[in-house]
């Protein structure tokens, strides 16, 4: 409170002699994402000087890159949506481990169909999410130690579960049993496939040259993942920005008692965001296991810490209340272009974590910079 | 000349194994005068391998030589690579059949099951009943095939005789005492890399078991190898992963100048190496054995 | 005060435990409607334990709550701000990252229906909290302005601001005055002056029994968790005031210097 | 004050900018020895930046400080504490999960010494730390109690008991009364006039009028960044002290029925 | 300051009605270590039962569970003094392999001595430990990020620089490298081999009974990372809780800003506790790779997060100033007495990430409530 400014109520804060003028154009600049979008623009810019004749443009080069970044867009936006209630989840990894290894166990081993598989498997990490969520809201502790618990635990059943059934770690024949259903595509399938079809025909893009594709566009369509990556950034930038809901996630993270107070569910919020990053865990599960056919016990290693990195270049604020989900999926896009683009630039593969590193530093320093102009903290 | 190959394979960065490979590559490289870049996804997750082969077909080169460590992950982008006149050679992973399925020109290597198996019926020969599979990569669901392997060339079920060991040598090495301890009664110890094998080594000397327990082990490594020449290890099976890179660069090479292909497969292993032919093992292990 | 009207809240006998500490022993009181009942009393008192009660965010431990002659559980402060009960806390319940106008409806947003879907009216946010500073005395940069580059008094202002804009019928403060300078403080005490007028009940918590004299119809003092009785303004002076804020004992003997001035 | 003393702390011409923000702007003032210096001030007027510069934690941007005539350039908080300038700031400098006696000496341990080893002396830090607080009329449980586990008033106390303990020469009030009962606020100030009457110097910073005038000896008003000027105890009325505070302007017109209260 | 409690100044706590008094036996066992020192009891017992006849309890078994424990108490002293100073430190993990690796690459790659081998590296960890102190000090950003990126380069590093100068990412022959050098022993022998001979000759501990070590004792002597942890613990347990620095831990740890004001040195203790924690990492490292005689790239694996819930179960305090040193050593035995007993006992081995997790949970929702008590939060 002591805090104060110099103008008093009754004087516009633009008369103080005491504080310098900041110009319009910077004052329209300084957004969340702003750290983000810079680093969006630097990232292509290095990549098309260093990598621009490695393919890295071309169709299938785009996909790629593209793909990779949906990845990590999917899960930054749960983990973007829960930073910004004020917590985190590190078991965001094995919850994609477990959520691909539940579907293939109910849907290959147990034989269930695979659209009551899928439905079962959403149901359950949603519920784990969930729970939780309302062991943070309940005991008050810390959700890095809570969701560490959940990230052993979780590990734990994928590694079990499946050699306990079937006495191996990986289980396949997911394609095979998703065979005819309605529910798989929505998640293995691609889009588009018409138009991209007739773009190869029209020269637009690269075609197969030979084998039994020839003729058929090098690019296929597009691949459901992105679709639901998009579909996920467009639904949590709106429930952030234009819903009351999305108030309410900013108000939980910026201060939980005074928001409790003012008369905002806290816990409720909480919780729901829980659930929403386990659902999200579960879609990125989902399209994996239906694109790629088996799930793996180690799908989904460190998928956390990438999560949490992407939010991070986007700006979200690691203490809750600040961020945006735009931002996350700039931080997804520029955490993809680089992991491809480097290997697309041929750099040793190695350096990949040196490189992710002083990245990750730089952005942060950035993003503080401009979160400091805006919020005017000290 | 200066044809551009990628070589993708499915271990996480710090895995000691590939590193013979990468060096085969690059001699490779050097005398056919080609370029050979290597890629792997970081933490070992097939499914960022399937991108990494994606981006590879995306960045035209001449060839791709990738592994198969999961059919139902890989399938598919190699296939489109295939399909876009990339020429395939699958390496270390993969049979014969899924080979040929993927439409690649040939394989180098020998695959993982069919090596335990090979080892565990070696094992058998030998008088062995039981044993305790070392595993330091349990999540890894290529690795884990040797152990199921070997048990089932045992014709035992391999129930809970594959250990978790985790990657922390002191962890490794106690673990394994804490198994004997539990169960004294265990014949042999197979362990699946160096990881394993070297504290296995140390925690076989400090129980007194050292050359009285038969040990078995997977790929080669300087403590390996002199474990084997002390008599602490029977036998390491050497999958000679130099030929796995070093062959598919050259055939690839002459492939694509000359046009020319050997007519089968090649094995690359199973070499299993014993105390009797250690010379150049010796010499070379981790670098080119 | 106004002994025509009906109370339109009665707290009965309330009692508040927290583990093992008793904050509130059973303390009784009404509010009636267009008075400013002040609630006086020592550091640990309950005050802010006995308003928390009335805003619904704690549940009493025993005793009854009556607003508007029935009897009420409010499950969450958002049941009571619907009841219409409006609180500004000690502490203050602003979110320095947020911007003011999401702040000031933070937990009341104001919902434009597009379909099924209930949308936060940014616009009308927007409108309506500049208007509402601007009546306050506080023009703002914007509305997107961030509290945390607000001045203290500032925010306090907004705090106010925001509780008579939503408190239909109650509006609570829990000493909104003891950090603000002296223009502040007067500007405070003149809008629940005129909070009061229009009718609204008005629960001013202070240490301060100029303050407290200043506004106040009705006094209430408590003490270690217990009422030690309510007063009409007129009927106790400043004086007596303070010595029953001070415990209900006589004031620790001063230096001859000090005496009378606190 | 006590003219034929030279003064023990003179601020000259201190300037204190944060990024855009310029928070002093050129303040003097000179501390005696004996006297109670009153800083008062509005909201944001740089009160507690201006102490804090001469407390060491904030470095002035511009201008001298002379500390016992000669000049001096604090650091941090250690130079100053260690040159016998004790502060007790507005925001506690008590650590909640740590225990009194540990709160009371931390940044000043006492050291025994073993061979090179500098060992904390528990036994003579719970030792003193429970005399002090007896002395300041608190019985603590045990010099191991979290301070946590205090009422505010308390830990008000022990904070002011602590910068009472080790300011030797000067001590530094942050509006210390401002969120305490009338009962702790007594206390308090009895304890600023035996402190000055020990000769130590005293600066105090508070909102309340009242407060200044019973125990200051001088008062020096800040307004946005800059002195109106020092006056003598007995040169102003607390109407002038209570104008000037207000920023130097005449006070808003007030309803008739809360002039003068504030 | 207004969660005042009821009595005034001038009256004693114990007198006031409105609390209700504590048994002193209840108060005598409230300290910060209680949740570890009831779970010790609670793991010993359990094992006792289960996996009494197992061999977990003779000679041989007790020194198997105590290197394990020990080694997650040598990070976990480092990672609870920092945590207590309100940091906390994700790249451990990392800098054990980095570590190693140095040593490994000054000692033999480079071939110098392997005293300047293991000294030089001490210096490269302590002053890499500082730079990533100084960056949170100087930045305000939290040590979650800043860490996260130095988990990212030094383990990029670590694979890189053997790959680049030995074409191998497991670099061997440490052994031979430290034979005659009088540092390593420090780090790699064993001591009191006389009486553990001596025990064995006299039958108080069982012997070998087969193999090439017939008639040895099956222990040889007490490694020196036991002795190291010892020290360790005796150290930072002697700083904490006797020395002005200790006092300086705590304060920096509870509220960096009051303590400022106290004119504690914040930012130097932060710093060097920051330099503490990179320091036992490399001891650890040094212990392994001497007596492994090989450092790998990827040694020290999540180990940041097994110090951080060895330290954790230990009672410390996530958010800073709250722990103990005796506790985080506790914590650690619980772990490796876990971690081990359950192979004892013959538990499917991927079932204890599982159990794992469940320890972590309740251990800190017991330590929580400890907390409360003793330190009146609410
Ligand atoms: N660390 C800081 N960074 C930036 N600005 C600051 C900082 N500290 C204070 N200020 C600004 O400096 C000005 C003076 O603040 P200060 O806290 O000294 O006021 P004060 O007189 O103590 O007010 P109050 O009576 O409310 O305590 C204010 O405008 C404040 O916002
Ligand atoms: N959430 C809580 N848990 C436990 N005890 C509490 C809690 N809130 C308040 N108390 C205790 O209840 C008593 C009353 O506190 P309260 O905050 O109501 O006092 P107050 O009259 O508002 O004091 P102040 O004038 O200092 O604001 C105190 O003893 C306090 O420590
Ligand atoms: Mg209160
Ligand atoms: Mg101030």
């Amino acid at each position: 409170m002591s805090e104060a400014n110099t103008p008093q109520a009754g004087q516009a804060l633009v008369d103080d002699e005491r504080i310098k003028q900041i110009s319009p154009l910077r004052k329209a600049l300084i957004r969340p994402e702003l750290g983000g979008m810079c680093g969006t623009v630097i990232v292509f810019f290095l990549f098309f000087i260093f990598a621009g004749d490695s393919g890295m443009f071309n169709a299938q080069g785009v996909m790629n890159w593209s793909t990779v970044s949906a990845q990590f867009a999917l899960i930054a936006v749960g983990a973007c949506l829960l930073m910004i209630a004020g917590e985190f989840d590190l078991s965001i990894g094995s919850m994609i481990g477990f959520a691909g290894m539940m579907i293939a166990i109910f849907g290959v081993t147990l034989g269930w169909p695979m659209w009551a598989a899928i439905l079962v498997t959403f149901v359950l990490c949603t519920a784990i999410g969930g729970i939780s969520g309302y062991i943070v809201v309940r005991t008050g502790l810390p959700s890095f130690i809570v969701t560490l618990a959940f990230l052993f635990i979780l590990r734990g059943f994928t590694i079990f579960l499946p050699q306990m059934l079937e006495r191996k770690t990986i289980i396949g024949g997911i394609r095979d049993a998703a065979e005819g259903d309605w529910l798989a595509p929505m998640f293995g399938g691609k889009i588009l496939t018409g138009l991209f079809q007739w773009m190869g025909d029209a020269g637009i893009i690269a075609t197969f040259e030979r084998g039994n594709k020839m003729g058929q566009p090098v690019v296929e369509g597009i691949p459901m993942l992105i679709v639901w990556a998009l579909f996920m950034i467009f639904l949590g930038h709106f429930i952030l920005t234009r819903t009351q809901f999305g108030n309410w996630i900013f108000a939980a993270g910026g201060d939980a008692e005074s928001a409790r107070n003012s008369g905002v569910p806290v816990n409720k919020v909480k919780i729901l965001m829980f659930m929403f990053t386990a659902f999200s865990a579960a879609v990125f599960a989902a399209c994996q296991v239906m694109e790629f056919g088996s799930a793996g016990a180690d799908r989904g290693l460190l998928k956390e810490f990438e999560a949490i990195i992407a939010v991070v270049i986007g700006g979200a604020l690691l203490t809750g209340g600040y961020g945006s989900v735009i931002g996350a999926a700039l931080g997804a896009l520029i955490f993809g272009v680089v992991q491809q683009g480097l290997f697309f630039a041929g750099v040793e593969s190695s350096l990949f974590r040196v490189f992710l590193g002083v990245i990750l530093l730089f952005a942060v320093i950035l993003n503080t910079y401009i979160r400091r102009i805006i919020t005017g903290e000290r | 000349e200066g044809e551009k190959y990628i070589l993708v394979s499915h271990a996480p960065d710090s895995d000691s194994w590939w590193n013979t490979i990468k060096n085969g590559i690059a001699l490779a490289g050097d005398q056919m005068g080609v370029e050979v870049e290597y890629r792997n996804p970081p933490t070992g997750d097939l499914a960022d391998m399937a991108r990494i082969i994606e981006q590879a077909a995306a960045s035209g080169p001449n060839g791709i030589i990738t592994t198969l460590a999961d059919f139902d992950v890989l399938s598919g982008p190699i296939r489109s690579a295939v399909d876009q006149g990339i020429n395939v050679i699958i390496m270390n992973s993969g049979t014969p059949e899924q080979v040929r399925e993927v439409g690649a020109l040939m394989f180098v290597g020998q695959p993982e099951y069919d090596a335990g198996l090979a080892a565990g019926l070696r094992a058998k020969g030998d008088g062995v009943e039981s044993f305790v599979c070392v595993n330091h990569v349990i999540s890894n669901t290529v690795v884990g095939e040797r152990c199921r392997g070997f048990a089932d060339g045992l014709g035992v079920d391999l129930g809970g005789q594959m250990i978790d060991s985790g990657q922390d040598p002191a962890e490794i090495k106690n673990r394994v005492m804490a198994y004997l301890n539990a169960n004294p009664d265990t014949d042999a110890v197979l362990t699946l890399g160096p990881t394993s094998a070297d504290p296995t080594i140390l925690a076989l000397e400090e129980m007194g078991l050292a050359g009285d327990i038969y040990f078995g082990t997977f790929d080669l490594g300087d403590e390996i190898v002199k474990g084997i020449k002390s008599g602490t290890i029977q036998w390491g099976i050497d999958q000679q992963p130099f030929l796995q890179a070093y062959l598919p660069v050259v055939v690839l090479t002459n492939y694509d100048r000359f046009g020319v292909l050997p007519g089968n497969n090649i094995n690359s292993g199973p070499g299993f190496v014993t105390k009797d032919a250690l010379g150049k093992v010796e010499e070379f292990a981790g670098k080119y054995r | 005060m106004n002994p025509e009207k009906a109370p339109i809240i009665q707290m009965r006998n309330i009692e508040k435990h927290f583990g093992s500490v008793i904050a509130l022993a059973g303390v009784s009181v009404d509010v009636f409607p267009g008075e400013c009942h002040c609630l006086l009393g020592d550091n640990g008192a309950g005050k802010s334990t006995f308003i928390k009660t009335m805003s619904g965010v704690h549940k009493p431990t025993k005793g009854e709550i009556m607003f508007e002659g029935t009897s009420m559980h409010f499950a969450d402060p958002r049941d009571a701000i619907s009841a219409g009960i409006a609180t500004v806390h000690q502490h203050l319940a602003m979110i320095p990252l947020m911007s003011v106008s999401r702040n000031f409806f933070m937990g009341n947003e104001p919902i434009k229906n597009l379909g099924p879907l209930k949308l936060f009216d940014h616009d009308y946010a927007n409108r309506v909290t500049m208007e509402e500073m601007k009546k306050m005395g506080i023009n703002l940069r914007g509305p997107d302005q961030a509290v945390g580059t607000l001045s203290g008094g500032e925010r306090q202002t907004v705090a106010i601001a925001r509780a008579v804009h939503f408190g239909a019928k109650v509006l609570i403060l829990d000493e909104p005055t003891s950090a603000l300078g002296v223009r502040q403080t007067a500007n405070v005490l003149a809008t629940v002056d005129r909070v009061r007028k229009q009718g609204i009940a008005v629960v001013f918590i202070t240490h301060n029994v100029r303050h407290a004299m200043a506004v106040g119809d009705r006094f209430t003092v408590l003490n270690r968790g217990k009422t030690l009785g309510t007063a009409q303004r007129g009927q106790i002076t400043p004086e007596e005031l303070q010595d029953l804020m001070a415990g209900g004992q006589e004031l620790v003997a001063l230096e001859g210097s000090l005496g009378g001035t606190v």
